[in-house]
């Protein structure tokens, strides 16, 4: 089953925590119904902070990210991206990023079922 | 356009205010007459002071109220048992702020937020003692002496206690406050500092999320001053209120009417938080909220029954009273909650139970069980319409609700003190009509001064530090932008 | 088949408990014959009680658990002193179970359960106050004076104190409750409601990770009247048990074990958690389990000298008795941890201190310093064999030893107390074999009821509201399903 | 090689701590005369005792420190105001070790290290209890009767109070302590016992992070025996210090000049952690700091006030200095930190409010309101730079400033008291040179003695149980290294 | 050293919590020796709850997850794959999904292996 | 714009969580200039341990890992692979893991950069 043919897309996207609401809307409008999140640090161009206890300096210069996770269809790919990009971005450094990976095969526990059925 | 809509909110506030000046210039009218007989009685009460005190002095502490002055306190008036009954009483208020509604508060925003939330009522609490020890005790508790720009002292005398106490300094180890004869004046002032802490710590749940640090600490410098104080000396430090034969019990006006008031003016002039109504808002840890109510409930015995002074029969009716009408409110907000949402929350009922601590207040020690329990019958549908309803329909954001829970719930908690007082269990209550327009009448000044008080200082705030951070700044959190020290790493 | 399964895990607990029947049998019988002497005794000293008590009230006020009676209060019988004692006491013993006991259980479930583990010592608080109000209070501390179902005043008396007292109605601010004469009786119906509120709060535990929030209630309003209230009378309300001598100094029988004892039959009515022994269920937050114990340790000082109800040498032994085994119950179970497990774990030093505090309830007032330290080295290995080896090999889900814990410590603390009581330390205490057969009657009696009670309780929850949510309820976790409020967004 | 350097270390401490002998010396020196006439009025008073403690028992409590006995408790010398009053202040004080230090110091480590870090705060309470019944209240309270190792026993007298009274077999329920002749020696031996936990738990704050959990028990051990107990002899058993005339009202010496010095030789002496000063070591849950430091403000209360053994004038001036002290403390902290580091932090303004506490804790009850300032605005600055900067500096690694805020506050607040004690406020304060000269006195003799007999029991442990954990088990955590418990599953 | 040809997989599997341990399991018995776990939220079919605070309502529609992702040669895939899907499966909706995707090459960092002896 | 072609890497590394600060330092030196971390838990050779409560036992066999992304150039990969195994390794075992997967498309949301360009 594992075809080694990629006709599956996972969009990787890592977004500013509080956009996370806007870009779930945005992506149920492009007909997605499935999506995976968790919480990251992200380390960029965007500055951190210092933060400093008792004389001990400790440099923050990971950011409260969230990285969301969603395997299409090849044909949908490009419409979730755009939706993600449009959503989650404030103009501001730090929007973050989206990486499209290749699929060989998906499974949906549930059912068994595979591939493109599955998501 | 944006600022228009900040200007008419406000003005639509002090409309609504305004709305409350009829029912207390109505009251005020009604006590005209009656307010002569009642400054006699003061002053007969005053003359036969020598005498009654040493008999009664044990048996009716809250008649101090209206005779404010400094009293000396020698060995043999100092008792041991109400001084261990106050320094308690103290520590008890104490943890209601620190840690108590520093969590509670803390719980209730988002992450981001959580550090700077706490901050708050840890800043506010060490800032307050210091203005508390060097101008404010002085103008709650003193005396004025001499006239001030103008005005003769015993006018003076009605709004605020003067500058003669300035850095405490008439105060000594053999002095005590005549409210409170038997216990020294310095445990006197530490337990009203913790009163004078809680009242602005209860503001910031209207700021919460977005509020610059530097101006919180100059509004709530201010604010100690220009509205606590007066408001404080009116009620409880023999001023205007106080001859008037207004009931306050704990704070009901000078706590809770009074923060909630000053929250709603700086919720309406802050505006909303970024993404209010369109982003998820839930707490970050109701845990965190139970802790903090939970020691809310536990300290605020030593606010209720501790504003007795004194481990008495008064007292243990307002104990008793606090805790009925604390559970049963937790009862009834849970119940309307389950009826309208369809399940109850753990927020919902310690957002009652502290509603029922509110109601309870300014009446805990004049009503009898049976009136604790019709507060508490009350306070939870109550504050629940007040939180819910009322906030959305008038569209303000009170981040926390200081208005919805504290506003609401003191003003309905005086109002009922008027309806349920029983002299069975404080001889100075009295329920009635006439009580309840005196009730009304507290409340009326405590709103107004509060709420222009409350305005003034946020326009002086506003063109100095400044009060509400950028936009970045509150997106990114109050935690990393106004102290570099988040929760999470 | 599953409820065969059930149903013959309840026969098998109600066999169990019967086997404590003999013992308690066999000590009814031999109080037989004392019993009359003492029945006399006690008319004697209640014949002598207005003289007696007058003078020596304070210092052997325990006399009073067998003189249940409302007394008149005036200024010359109150105490300041003992007031203030009882309402900080009142403080401490809420604080133990908000947020205390909440924290404790709290932080023990796994994450998803949290919030209703919580919510679930919150709920019963607020729910005891007012059946308290209402009900169990005449119950637990009126005193009959009518028949009910055709039993004779005296007879009614002997198990629960009437309906007399319903909503306070017989209270007022000039009454104190016998055993508390210098006490006004509003605070003494304040820190018993502590009481009641905990005793049912700590068979939450019992209950937790699979229990309808509705059916919790329904439990609770019911245990609280049919079963607390009655063994309160019996033990402290002058009744039964009272009259036969038992000692329970502040709870061992009236709260441990009959908390513990209801919680084990709970456990097995309701089955184990689903995935009980397969899956991980370590606790979600050992840092809240720590907060819990540690208020639970601090409060329980208000609980054990507390129940002196005054500040005095009893009350003191009381202390530091409390913390001597506390302490040494924490090493003891350390010790047997690092030996059978290897490491020595925060959880289990918090376990052990737990059980010293349970043990040393009933005697902390009759037993002397080098008593309460053979209480705490014994406390430690016995509960923890109680709750890992015993919970093992019967397979029960006490989810977090409310049996475990509260009722092996009980049953402990209240035979030893026969054992180790010290006259020096409290004339009404006394040690021997005969001491010992009263403790067990006093147990047996307190296991009897409140197994059959609890049963019973059960099985009305059980085909009214229901008792145990659906599977996929208990998956998602009870706080999801039933508050829709859950912990990490 | 790094023996070598870690000796050198040691070396150097060693030194540092002999730089502070000559002003020792020179203290003594200069006390060898007037020392005898102090003596000689030490048995004069003493002699006068019978008839002087009736009298004034209650109005000078203090004086007592100097005359250390167990005392007769009658019931007519009992005062039931006055033991309620430390019962309270039993429970505050515990409340601050359990759970407030513990999540004080649990939320500053690393997340790997918080069960272990709140786990050796409950272990310490637990065998501290131990060991005070067995061995050390005897030698702290006790007085001995015959001579110790060919020493007299007046000579013993001076350091400690010998071995009459081991597993407290001379107390009985009709004793007291000298010191506070109307309460229960029970309840004394208890309050006495939560500053004899908190003493050592404090020294944890210098092994965070990489102790090994046997090393410690058995630190903590042989510490309060050598080193606490005899210490607390010295200042309040009537010991040397005491008859010195050194002033410490509630434990600037005994308990945090004591401990911070203590913890600086442990940390020199276990070293560094692994990746001190380039791995990032942030405080893993600030709000669990808040919590902890609250809970400590709170709890002082207890403790400063406390130490009057009564509420009266003096406890309340203790409350109101150390109120104010804190919480401008808390400030004074805030504004360095705001101009030194750009923002203020909640960590920041919690450190400050405890260097207040701990540098008023020697001076609550001696100075007046406007000395607590002083004390308050001192507090801040002097402890962030000792914690920052000067450890810094010197480069060692007290990881959670046991010594930069305990050691540098206790001795800043020792000093100040005898640059500020109003003998309005406390008859035996007295302000002057001759008093700070005493105050050297008596933190060089704790020095010396805290700073070589924790020395030598670092030793003793290093070569029995161990004291510093494996390198892997210090990356792995201590949780689950020392515990196999960690907070996150 | 990066091949390009990609002979080993990485299944990802979005399961729920509670079937963790059975999960662990089975892939121990297939003959996996390692896992790499992350807590995750998800959003799908499965309704989630709202929440209600104060009037203030919050539409919870993302569930607890646990994110599994298991790096194993191409031959032991499918088996992996079978293994997850029937130990995660409770038939109710929300039970997840699996996915594989390409792996281009591996390293274990305590020695230095490469590719498929690095797993 | 998807391209097919997987010009770019990702480099996932698992690592232990206190070599995070020397890893993202070493990443640094090598021009890598953003990363995304997560918590995870790993299960794998290195061993747990086993927690008691009451007589209840858990088998904790899954440790704390810190889960490194970083999306690179195809030329940079070798470097940053090289850099992660050498700053993480302590040669003590559970150092780790390091993965390569192609990446088939790459946008950064603030400017919408495509590809090479975005990372
Ligand atoms: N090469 C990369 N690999 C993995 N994650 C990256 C990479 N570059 C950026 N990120 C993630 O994107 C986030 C935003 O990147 P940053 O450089 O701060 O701003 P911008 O998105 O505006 O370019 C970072 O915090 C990090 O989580
Ligand atoms: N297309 C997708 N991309 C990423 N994750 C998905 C996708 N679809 C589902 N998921 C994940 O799988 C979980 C279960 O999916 P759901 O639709 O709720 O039920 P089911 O697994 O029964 O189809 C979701 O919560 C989400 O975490
Ligand atoms: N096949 C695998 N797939 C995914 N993650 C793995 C795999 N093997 C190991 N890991 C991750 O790497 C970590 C370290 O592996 P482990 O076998 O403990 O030691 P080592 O790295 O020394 O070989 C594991 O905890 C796990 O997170």
């Amino acid at each position: 089953m594992v075809s080694g043919e990629a006709w599956v897309k996972k969009i990787e996207a890592i977004i500013k925590p509080f956009k996370l609401d806007e870009v779930k809307e945005a992506l149920h409008e492009v007909g997605v119904s499935g999506i995976t999140v968790t919480e990251a640090k992200g380390f960029g161009r965007q500055k951190g902070h210092t933060e400093l206890y008792r004389g001990a300096e400790y440099v923050v210069d990971f950011l409260p990210k969230v990285k969301l996770e969603v395997v299409v269809d090849d044909s949908l790919a490009e419409r979730v991206v755009e939706a993600i990009a449009s959503a989650a971005q404030t103009g501001r450094i730090g929007d973050g990023k989206i990486f499209i990976l290749p699929v060989e095969g998906a499974v949906r526990i549930r059912t068994g079922e595979r591939d493109a059925d599955a998501i | 356009m944006k600022t228009w809509i900040k200007l008419s909110r406000v003005v639509a506030a002090a409309a609504a205010l305004l709305l409350t000046a009829p029912a207390a210039s109505l009251a005020v009218a009604q006590e005209a007459a009656p307010a002569s007989a009642s400054a006699a009685a003061t002053e007969s009460v005053a003359a036969s002071e020598a005498v009654s005190e040493s008999a009664t002095a044990e048996a009716a502490p809250a008649a101090a109220h209206i005779l404010a002055s400094q009293k000396e306190l020698t060995a043999a008036t100092l008792s041991n048992a109400n001084t261990t009954y106050l320094i308690f009483c103290t520590a008890m208020v104490l943890m209601m702020t620190l840690p108590g509604l520093a969590l509670f508060y803390g719980g209730m925003v988002r992450k981001k937020n959580i550090v700077a939330t706490v901050t708050q009522s840890v800043a506010v609490t060490c800032i307050v003692a210091v203005v508390w020890w060097a101008i404010s005790y002085s103008m709650a508790f003193g005396t004025a002496a001499s006239p001030f720009l103008g005005i003769a002292a015993d006018k003076v005398n009605l709004f605020m206690g003067g500058f003669d106490n300035l850095f405490l300094k008439a105060v000594t180890p053999a002095t005590a406050y005549s409210a409170a004869p038997t216990i020294p004046e310095y445990t006197w002032i530490s337990y009203q500092l913790t009163f004078a802490i809680i009242t602005p710590a209860l503001i910031t749940g209207a700021f919460a999320e977005r509020v610059k640090f530097s101006g919180l600490l100059l509004f709530m410098i201010l604010w100690s001053i220009l509205v606590y104080a007066p408001i404080c000396h009116m009620v409880w430090g023999g001023g205007y209120l106080a001859q008037k034969g207004v009931l306050d019990f704990a704070g009901g006006a000078v706590v809770h009417c009074n923060s909630g008031v000053a929250g709603l003016v700086s919720a309406l002039f802050l505006g909303r938080r970024k993404g209010y109504g369109t982003e998820a808002m839930a707490p970050n840890n109701v845990i965190f909220i139970m802790i903090g109510a939970s020691l809310l409930f536990v300290g605020w015995i030593g606010f209720n029954a501790g504003s007795e002074w004194a481990g008495d029969t008064i007292a243990s009716a307002a104990l008793l009273n606090t805790m009925l009408c604390t559970c049963l409110a937790g009862v009834s907000w849970k119940v309307v909650e389950w009826v309208f949402r369809g399940k109850p929350s753990l927020v919902g009922i310690l957002s009652g139970m502290v509603a029922g601590l509110v109601v309870i207040t300014p009446a805990c020690g004049f009503v009898n069980p049976m009136g604790a329990m019709i507060c508490g019958l009350l306070a939870g549908p109550v504050c629940y319409i007040s939180a819910t309803w009322v906030k959305k329909l008038l569209g303000y954001d009170d981040s926390l609700d200081a208005f919805g829970i504290h506003g609401a719930g003191g003003f309905l908690g005086a109002v009922l003190t008027g309806f349920l007082a029983d002299p069975a269990v404080n001889s100075l209550g009295h329920a009635g009509m006439d009580q309840v327009m005196k009730q009304l009448l507290g409340l009326g000044v405590t709103i107004v001064w509060s709420a222009i008080g409350t305005l003034i200082i946020l326009v002086i705030c506003k063109f100095t530090t400044g009060l509400r951070v950028s936009e970045a700044d509150e997106e990114a959190g109050l935690d990393a932008s106004q102290h570099d020290e988040v929760l999470d790493h």
